[in-house]
């Protein structure tokens, strides 16, 4: 949202988010360099994670969002050039459909282009790890991916805006209850729906080959 | 008589797509009516206006003589009665084989998995592809893929099948058998719609037409007398067909005779000339 | 697909310099956010939103239609700022109304801003500028091919979604959330193919790796720069004033 | 006088996609060639093998006589020689503007900044869509962003101009444009190759017929001699022409001599047919 954010908290989350994004871009410039084609295929996903976050998503309580597509694109592409990518597309998001902000950016990339997409990476290589069925671990990713942005959105609007009696750690509960009522259903969704998205991508050899260009 | 209709359509897209204003347009049960108009008319977004996936700005649409609702289950009704097939096949198939994908249909239409089965069988059957059942969907050829999309939607057994270019892209072939199978629907019962910018399609395969040009139905009536008339296909931005127009030459010549039919295939009409030709010729060497 | 696009490409002010639209729209978002709310919050929405509808004469209609949604979440989230969480439960926060009207006028004078800036000019003008002021040419031009990439994307989602309606793949909650699992899962393989058939499209073009065009730029009006200069110095004596 | 010669080439696809096999083509300077033969016969892929998109598995690409090799030198000097346009346009348009796209060529060319600004406003010209220099690309109407495609390719000034179903999906006034446009380009001196599945275009507008199917060329020579050969067409799962058909029918009934050139548009075989109609009807009341 723009503006939102006091101008001291929205230049320090630009400061904490830099470096993640800088990183991604250096790694993605290396990539760039010896395979200059993978530029098309990272436009396509970057593309891809737009299109797919202004999808409607159908919540368990009726009511209808956006999901984050953050567990998928770290699932698929990877979480260092999520960071990348992510930053990109909410860009676009505040250029073309005036959501989220380009004063409230340096926040919202950390929240949704690095929080989410690492924790649904981490998650979901564990799950593996811990030899977690491939639909379970894809599920805890997808919906954990979820709530960890949108808890960490609640963090920084409690940082900035602390309870007036019950200080920053009130904040993050009355925040972080506001979102609880139609974030968690809607992280079980967008759950349900990657597991949905991951099964047809693996039950047609087709979609797989096409992906690989052959 | 009249089984879907629109008053006063008007739609215009925030950003900037074709727009329809004010249009009225009646489709007649067990017709097939063609909706004609050069490229970025608003062909495909009265379609979308047919089966309720936009929702008119102003105006109405109507089915039986009663407008229809815009509520889920209304929506539901509606498009139980009235199936959509869209131009590009690739954004209608969704599913790993082609049993699979024409079975989504039927299933949402909440069928036991027999009548299901039944229903996809006639759908290939009808569509002349019952030997690629089992065929994974990214294989197909494009005339395949075309005839698995309506298959698709053909499996509802719909009473009004909407079609948005149905050949275009096709070759002679791929285009032969979709019209051999569009017109076997037709037989048996279906009332076709499809938007074209191909006036020797719509006269070989349309009983009305709807000229359209601008968001606008410029002209609505049986093929040949609306496709006769220069004025309003030159206003659409089209010419008359080839076939339609050397019929009415050789009429007016007195070829054919006023109610001699009218030749609706290349080959009749080459036949047509022929004969006429081995006549003269014939004639002069007498 | 986004009807802000199209106003950027076909407002009044599409070809002004880049450099005036964003210095006006960048400085007063600063100005908004620097300065106590009331007064500069206001001044910085009239003039912005002047500048949108009146100067670049963007049509009304899709000026509201992009400002409501901020409007909305707004009013939720100010509301929530001027409540607490005390012993007895939920209450009205001292200084609550106060906080709250401030961030609601400050978040409002930067939306303003913001959408001046998309509705007047086209994001891929933004990316370029971006570029000149030393964002690395590989991200830029990542950057325009997702530009480019979206609406075809989001065209062929658009009648993915039409054609899954038509079959009634929308019909509860379950079957639509299954019906759009199947759609990004089309849509991701198509995707990146098509990505592919773009390099071989550019390679027939001569393509090696780097995506230079030839651009037409607007030369900075010196009188106009002025005028924005003199604008802002203004908003920005009564934000020092107000302090 | 062979600007571009294909000998033996052979490619197939690893999951089975249209090949190539064993395929001799021969493109002749200044001359317009049509591959013409059914969907999913390899005309795209034959196409991808000309600009040295695709490389055989067997066979050679001759470029004036010369073996052309695939290094990123010769490469970028073939390409720099022969230009290639895809079907679909968008998979070629990039930029944010259409004179900012079309300049991505002649930049990859090496050129100085006037130099290129004088090529995009010369194809820009020669396409007929000065007017959209300024346009946002994807905001360009179907038909524009075919021209804008072409126009890209064009400002390279290639001397072989490959074009992948040229005139598919457009309607008559964008269809008639872009035609009028590929017959200023030859006028100027560009050979021009088309695929296309459409033997009343390749009647239309080429010189040369390539017959083309299952990954072979059946037979190549003057258009009409190819496409009155009702054995060749047949083998490629095509019918001749509806218009050659007309004008040989004619010729054989003696309506037209031997020697009279036999009618390439609509319009001619219209006035063909009248002329010989109104003769008739004239000698018989007189």
């Amino acid at each position: 949202m723009e503006g939102y954010l006091p101008v001291g908290h929205a230049a320090g989350w630009f400061a904490v988010s830099a470096p993640f994004v800088i990183a991604g871009a250096v790694r993605m410039r290396r990539i760039l360099r010896d395979e200059p084609q993978t530029k098309m295929m990272l436009a396509a996903a970057g593309a891809f994670t737009f299109v797919m976050s202004a999808l409607k998503i159908p919540s368990v309580t009726g009511s209808c969002s956006h999901p984050t597509g953050t567990g998928l694109g770290a699932i698929l592409f990877g979480p260092a050039v999520m960071a990348v990518l992510g930053t990109i597309v909410l860009v676009f998001q505040a250029l073309l459909l005036a959501h989220g902000g380009l004063t409230t950016l340096g926040a919202n990339v950390f929240s949704m282009a690095i929080v989410g997409p690492w924790v649904s990476w981490s998650v979901w290589r564990l799950a593996r790890r811990l030899g977690l069925g491939a639909s379970v671990a894809v599920f805890c990713a997808a919906m954990l991916g979820d709530l960890s942005t949108y808890l960490t959105t609640s963090v920084q609007l409690a940082i900035a805006y602390p309870d007036a009696s019950s200080g920053v750690l009130g904040a993050v509960a009355k925040f972080g209850g506001i979102f609880a009522v139609t974030q968690i259903p809607l992280a079980i969704a967008e759950g349900l729906l990657t597991v949905v998205v991951i099964n047809a991508l693996e039950a047609s050899p087709g979609l797989l080959a096409e992906m690989r260009g052959e | 008589m009249t089984l879907l209709e629109t008053q006063g359509l008007t739609y215009a897209y925030q950003d900037g797509g074709p727009a329809l204003s004010d249009l009225d347009l009646v489709v007649r049960r067990g017709r097939r009516l063609a909706i004609l108009g050069p490229n970025g008319a608003g062909k495909t977004t009265l379609l979308l206006h047919l089966n309720g996936t936009l929702r008119p700005q102003r105006g109405r649409v109507l089915l039986d003589g009663a407008p229809v609702g815009y509520a889920r289950a209304d929506l539901t009704a509606w498009r139980r009665r009235v199936g959509l097939v869209l131009q590009d096949a690739d954004d209608q198939l969704f599913a790993a084989s082609v049993e699979e994908d024409v079975s989504f249909g039927p299933l949402n239409l909440g069928l036991a998995d027999d009548a299901v089965r039944r229903r996809v069988a006639d759908a290939l059957q009808v569509m002349g592809i019952a030997d690629l059942a089992e065929r994974a969907t990214h294989l197909l050829s494009f005339g395949q893929k075309k005839r698995v999309a309506i298959a698709g939607a053909v499996a509802m057994r719909p009473e009004v099948l909407l079609l948005d270019e149905p050949t275009s892209g096709l070759d002679r072939a791929g285009r032969d058998g979709l019209l051999a199978a569009l017109q076997a629907l037709h037989a048996a019962g279906a009332t076709l719609v499809f938007a074209t910018h191909d006036v020797d399609l719509a006269y070989r395969l349309a009983d009305d037409v709807a000229l359209f040009a601008d968001g606008k139905v410029l002209r609505q009536g049986p093929a040949e007398a609306v496709l006769a008339d220069r004025a309003a296909t030159a206003a659409a931005g089209l010419e008359p067909p080839f076939l339609l127009s050397l019929g009415l030459t050789a009429r007016a010549a007195g070829v054919l005779g006023a109610t001699d039919p009218l030749p609706k295939t290349r080959e009749a009409a080459l036949a047509l000339v022929e004969r006429s030709w081995r006549k003269g010729a014939s004639g002069s060497t007498e | 697909m986004s009807p802000v696009d199209r106003a950027a490409h076909l407002n009044r002010w599409r070809s002004r310099s880049l450099a005036e639209k964003s210095v006006l729209a960048f400085g007063m978002m600063a100005f908004a956010l620097v300065f106590p709310p009331f007064p500069v919050a206001p001044v910085v929405a009239v003039v912005m939103t002047a500048a949108t509808l009146l100067g670049a004469r963007v049509s009304p209609r899709t000026w509201l239609a992009c400002v409501a949604a901020p409007v909305g979440f707004l009013l939720v989230g100010s509301l929530s700022l001027a409540l607490q969480v005390g012993d007895g439960g939920i209450g009205l926060a001292p200084d609550g109304l106060a906080t709250a009207a401030g961030t609601t006028a400050r978040a409002l004078a930067c939306v303003t801003a913001l959408l001046f800036l998309a509705l007047t000019t086209p994001a891929t003008d933004l990316v370029a500028g971006a570029r000149r002021l030393g964002l690395p040419g590989e991200i830029a031009e990542i950057a325009l091919l997702t530009y480019r990439f979206l609406f075809l994307f989001g065209a062929t989602a658009l009648a993915m979604d039409a054609a899954q309606a038509a079959r009634l793949g929308h019909a509860g909650a379950g079957r639509r959330l299954r019906s759009l699992g199947l759609l990004i899962a089309n849509l991701l393989p198509r995707s990146l193919y098509r990505a592919r058939r773009l390099e071989v499209g550019l390679a027939a073009r001569g393509w090696t790796g780097e995506m230079r065009v030839l651009s037409r730029r607007t030369p900075v009006s010196r009188p106009v720069l002025a005028l924005i200069v003199a604008i802002e110095a203004g908003v920005a004596g009564l934000g020092l004033w107000a302090r």
